[in-house]
């Protein structure tokens, strides 16, 4: 009897966490439906001009706003973290690279809006009034702080996924006589390939996914910044935003079809990822 | 009078065929020996009798295999047999000690509540029992709660034994008990098996013939799969 | 000088670098928040000029004190947690040790889906789910239990994956052993492979607490006000820390509450810090 | 008066300490009752509901009042959907509004909507002209309002604002649109605390939230300040609303009972506003 039990209990459980996607899907669908239905809106939501009152509720400024604050974050993000790993991992002396792991742990561990709050007091007047690079504000600071706060994340996604077979080479490598650097440059990094892209991947899932620090640093103006001083918005900043207009509005509806745009690029990252992990356990 | 009885019995994973048409009947209480070089079946054989193929994936038993329990003849791989009810009649000790993560007394207390759930009372002295009878009990009964990892190797080859004795089989599987210990320990593990095969009926898997020829009632000799006349 | 040469040497000083870059980092973030914070540091900090006991219980409101913020956070945390943890583990067993085949993979992706999901779209979601309730159920108001409900769904795929992944790296000798032994299948996973599976369980959870203390993209919709007290019961509105830290950035009434703005901001830093020592504890515990 | 002068606060403060004993019955509008009271919405509100939240947490523990803000489209929505008792606003709630949730508007305060730069901007004086160049992005250089050769920049507000409506509607008109380019901040405080640390600064806020941390222009001549937006010379006037679904219940109309006394007002009036009563 209490197999039985277990195997329901796990069984709905299982069930609730799966469904909840669907559920959260389709709730999504259907309070988008007066937007499905009027061709009007629906060519409107593609454009890149954002005024309500005249109807014109385009999304293509935040949607690119979102690609690009993600895009310039992981420029910065992926090539530090890369080092960092590596540095983790072998190339700094024993003792201090155990202590980088710790750092890394402690920078992953503080919360985003703390990123952010110092990044309004600290980075935004530095930018402003010391460099002089407009008000501050911008996609410049919204991707230094997403930066920022990501690479420790990605640092730590990597070594991860290269630890394994660094361990497993290392005494290969020493009996070669290649230093560190020369197993981890041109051994482990060429084997891990699939490993190196994918956590680029699940990286973007949370560049694009954030909200805070778009919200509080990149300056929300709807507008396709020319340079990376000029503030922008993204699509989840948008739907902070925009939560505050009147629920039955064209507007709000917007944020419904904005919702599901970020689905879509979830689910477009994961199938990715899924992909890639599937061909290599197809080579092994 | 024979404790396991199979008849062209065959074990395939997919599409490799581990053991074709295996046909032999083993005595009970008394030792019988697998050997063979490895990669031969040995060990595929003996999971074969206590069911241990069911979870691995695209696993399929044929043939025929009957085992005699408290006098009663079983087919475990008859659709009526729980697969779990069997594996409680027949122990088995793996080639390394696969211990449950916890201390001494939590390896033996833990299969025999969740089997057989005895008073309190009773489960000391089951406990006391067992390890007496896997000679283990003079070096551990003062730190049963010390954990299980803190033993030797051979003590804790030999709390294996005493885990796999606490649940009363009738038939135990011995999977290269000794290869993972030094010669002293492995003698006393040797010694410790002669002491029980009046009692229980015993099928141990070696590669070592000598070890074979000193321990074993019968000797079963394994190749690619199928079974050499010896 | 051979082209590899310059590329490891360059590597080399560059991480060398980088690290000493982001230790510098984290000491300019503590230092800056430190002297931000400096005037607020004091014994008026949690509680105002509210007395601290009674103030500690709710019987005497906070004005100007972080107590009911921090409160709030801790509450939330607690309440999504409990709900996540049970049934996340529950599902979590689901799919390591029941779901096979195509099914299994098709929960395993919905899950890593979930995983993936804007915190934002999370909090719509409960809000809007709150408007559809109330059709039915006119009491329902967006609240504690709501945001925690939704942070719990935020969590929850975290904790799913940590289980099943812990479920699944335990050696192939422990399952044989247990399955040797004539447990069934149920006695196994509740008395063996759960205990074993748990210091990784036990981590994933550490990191969902981390997450749930850190949001406000949930909460933000579905429940936090920037001013209440401690909440009276699960169907009040709350305060929560990051909140309070976010609209405090932008709209500071005085000085006095910029610093305790950086004070919250030190505190939930100390916290994850926390947190992160308490993981540490525990995994050098389970190796031992 | 430039800024709240220090003068006007403490005679605010003043008139509160000496009234609290002869008028220590204004707070027993409140007597009796219990439960919680949610507000939502407008920023302006938030200072002083929060000084009404106090003085009652003293008088009578067992009401509880939250209040958060979002501004002036999440009053109108939240008190709407019935999810907080009252939702305020920084304008008139419109007819379509009252019609759609059953809204009853209590016109509370009177407030001007600020035009404010930062206090080193030598700028004194902006037309209703420049203000609607500056705000359309065809300004945008401070040379061009007589100060220095730096650009404008330019904090405004998300759609979800009254004082943005209001401050549209009245200098750019139906016509115009704003500068895509403009920083959009989430609160008349976030404006205030922007705009102080900007040089370059320039943006609007409600007059209640002027300090010396800030500098206010005059518009057109007229400087911002309660008594020119209640005589109407100063051009940008807005009224501060607080709406509840249909006719109130007993906590919130106490609540918008307690604004009337002499107590309410004083406090209200201690923030700037001008009550409307």
């Amino acid at each position: 009897m209490s197999e039985r039990l277990l195997a329901t209990a796990a069984a709905f459980a299982g069930g609730i966490a799966a469904c909840a996607v669907f559920a959260i899907l389709a709730l999504l669908l259907w309070l988008g439906l007066p937007l499905w239905r009027d061709p009007a809106l629906l060519i409107s939501l593609a454009g890149s001009s954002w005024n309500p009152a005249a109807g014109e509720i385009g999304l293509a400024s935040m949607a690119a706003g979102t690609l690009l604050l993600a895009a310039s974050a992981l420029l910065l993000a992926y090539p530090c973290g890369l080092l960092l790993a590596l540095s983790t991992l072998g190339l700094a002396p024993r003792p201090l690279a155990a202590a980088m792991r710790t750092l890394l742990a402690l920078l992953s561990g503080i919360p985003t809006v703390v990123y952010a709050f110092v990044s309004v007091w600290l980075l935004v007047p530095w930018l402003r009034d010391s460099l002089g690079l407009g008000m501050g504000y911008s996609w410049l600071a919204a991707a230094l702080t997403l930066g920022v706060m990501l690479t420790p994340t990605v640092a730590l996604l990597l070594s991860g996924a290269l630890s394994p077979t660094f361990t497993r080479l290392q005494a290969a490598g020493d009996a070669l006589g290649l230093s560190r650097v020369q197993l981890l440059l041109w051994v482990v990094l060429p084997a891990e390939r699939r490993a190196l892209l994918s956590a680029l991947l699940l990286s973007s899932g949370r560049a694009v996914g954030d909200t805070l620090i778009a919200l509080m640093v990149s300056g929300n103006a709807i507008w396709l910044p020319a340079n990376p001083t000029e503030p922008l918005r993204t699509l989840t900043a948008h739907i902070a935003i925009t939560l505050a207009a009147d629920t039955q509005s064209q507007a709000y509806a917007a944020i419904y079809a904005a919702s599901l745009l970020l689905l879509a690029y979830v689910a477009l990252v994961h199938f990715l990822t899924a992909s890639l992990s599937d061909e290599s356990a197809h080579r092994h | 009078m024979s404790a396991i009885r199979c008849h062209q019995l065959s074990l395939a994973i997919g599409k490799r065929q581990l053991l074709s048409n295996i046909s032999l009947e083993l005595p009970g209480n008394k030792l019988s020996v697998l050997l063979g070089p490895s990669g031969s079946g040995k060990t595929s054989f003996l999971r074969v009798l206590n069911r241990l193929h069911d979870d691995t994936a695209g696993a399929r038993v044929s043939g025929e295999l009957t085992l005699s329990l408290s006098g009663q003849t079983i087919h475990p791989y008859h659709h009526g047999t729980d697969p779990v009810w069997l594996r409680r009649r027949v122990g088995m000790v793996f080639q390394h000690p696969n211990l449950l993560p916890g201390s001494i007394g939590h390896n033996l207390r833990l299969p025999v509540q969740l089997v057989k759930n005895p008073p309190r009372a009773e489960l000391a002295q089951r406990i006391e029992a067992a390890l007496r009878e896997a000679q283990l009990w003079d070096e551990v009964c003062m730190r049963l709660d010390a954990p299980a990892a803190s033993l030797s190797g051979g003590q804790q080859q030999r709390l294996c034994l005493a885990r796999a004795l606490i649940l009363q089989p009738e038939i135990l599987l011995l999977d290269e008990p000794t290869v993972s210990l030094d010669t002293q320990a492995s003698s006393d593990i040797e010694a410790l098996i002669t002491s029980l095969k009046c009692r229980y009926t015993l099928v141990m898997v070696s590669h070592n013939p000598v070890q074979a020829k000193r321990l074993a009632d019968k000797i079963i000799v394994f190749r690619d799969g199928s079974l050499v006349d010896s | 000088m051979n082209p590899r040469t310059v590329i490891e040497r360059t590597v080399v000083a560059l991480s060398t670098l980088l690290a000493a870059a982001f230790a510098g980092l984290l000491l300019l973030i503590l230092g800056f928040l430190l002297m931000g914070a400096w005037p607020a540091l004091n014994g008026r900090l949690l509680f105002g000029d509210a007395p601290a006991w009674p103030a500690l219980s709710g019987q005497v409101p906070v004005w100007d004190g972080l107590w009911p913020a921090l409160a709030g956070s801790l509450m939330l945390v607690t309440l999504a947690i409990g709900i996540a943890l049970p049934l996340s583990i529950a599902a979590g067993i689901h799919q390591a040790e029941y779901a096979r085949g195509r099914r299994g993979r098709l929960a395993y992706t919905l899950v890593d889906l979930l995983a993936g999901m804007p915190s934002i779209v999370m909090g719509l979601t409960g809000f809007m789910l709150i408007l559809l309730l109330r059709n039915i159920l006119p009491e329902a108001n967006t609240s504690l239990l709501l945001a925690a409900c939704c942070v719990a769904l935020l969590v929850l795929p975290y904790l799913v994956q940590a289980t099943r992944v812990s479920l699944h790296q335990l050696p192939a000798e422990l399952r044989l052993s247990a399955q040797a032994l004539g447990l069934s299948q149920s006695q196994a996973i509740l008395h063996v492979y759960l205990p074993a599976a748990s210091p990784g369980i036990l981590s994933g959870c550490i990191l969902a607490i981390g997450r749930a203390l850190e949001d406000v993209a949930v909460i933000l919709l579905t429940g936090v006000v920037a001013e209440t007290g401690l909440p009276g019961s699960l169907f009040d509105k709350f305060e929560a820390l990051p909140f309070f830290i976010m609209v405090t950035a932008a709209e500071y009434r005085d000085e006095a509450q910029l610093a305790r703005a950086f004070a919250a901001a030190l505190l939930l830093m100390s916290l994850s810090a926390l947190l992160f020592a308490t993981a540490r504890q525990l995994q050098k515990r389970s190796l031992s | 008066m430039h800024r709240k002068p220090v003068a006007a606060a403490f005679s605010g403060l003043l008139a509160l300490t000496i009234s609290l004993p002869v008028l220590a019955a204004d707070i027993d509008v409140f007597k009796g009752l219990s439960g919680k009271l949610d507000i939502a919405g407008g920023t302006a509100h938030i200072p002083v509901v929060q000084d009404i939240a106090r003085q009652v947490s003293k008088s009578n523990p067992a009401i509880r009042i939250s209040v958060t803000g979002g501004g002036s489209g999440v009053g109108v929505q939240k008190v709407g959907e019935g999810l907080v008792d009252i939702g305020s606003t920084g304008r008139k709630v419109s007819a379509e509004e009252i019609a759609r949730y059953q809204l009853k508007p209590f016109h509370f305060a009177l407030d001007g909507v600020a035009v404010a730069v930062h206090p080193s901007n030598p700028v004194k004086d902006i037309s209703l002209e420049q203000l609607r160049d500056v705000f359309s992005g065809k300004t945008s250089n401070w040379k061009a309002l007589g100060g220095a050769d730096a650009p404008i920049h330019r904090y405004g507000r998300d759609e979800a604002s009254a004082t943005r409506e209001v401050f549209v509607g009245k200098v750019l008109g139906k016509d115009t649109a704003p500068a895509a380019k403009t920083t959009l901040v989430s609160s008349n405080g976030a404006a205030k605390s922007a705009i102080a640390r900007d040089k370059g600064a320039i943006g609007y806020l409600g007059m209640g939230m002027l300090d010396q941390s800030i500098k206010p222009l005059s518009v057109g001549g007229h400087a911002p300040t309660q008594q020119n937006a209640l005589s109407g010379d100063y051009p940008i006037v807005r009224g501060l609303y607080f709406n509840t679904k249909g006719e109130p219940a007993a906590l919130p109309a106490a609540f918008l009972r307690y604004l009337k006394t002499n107590e309410g007002q004083a406090i209200i009036r201690n923030h700037g506003y001008i009550p409307a009563f």
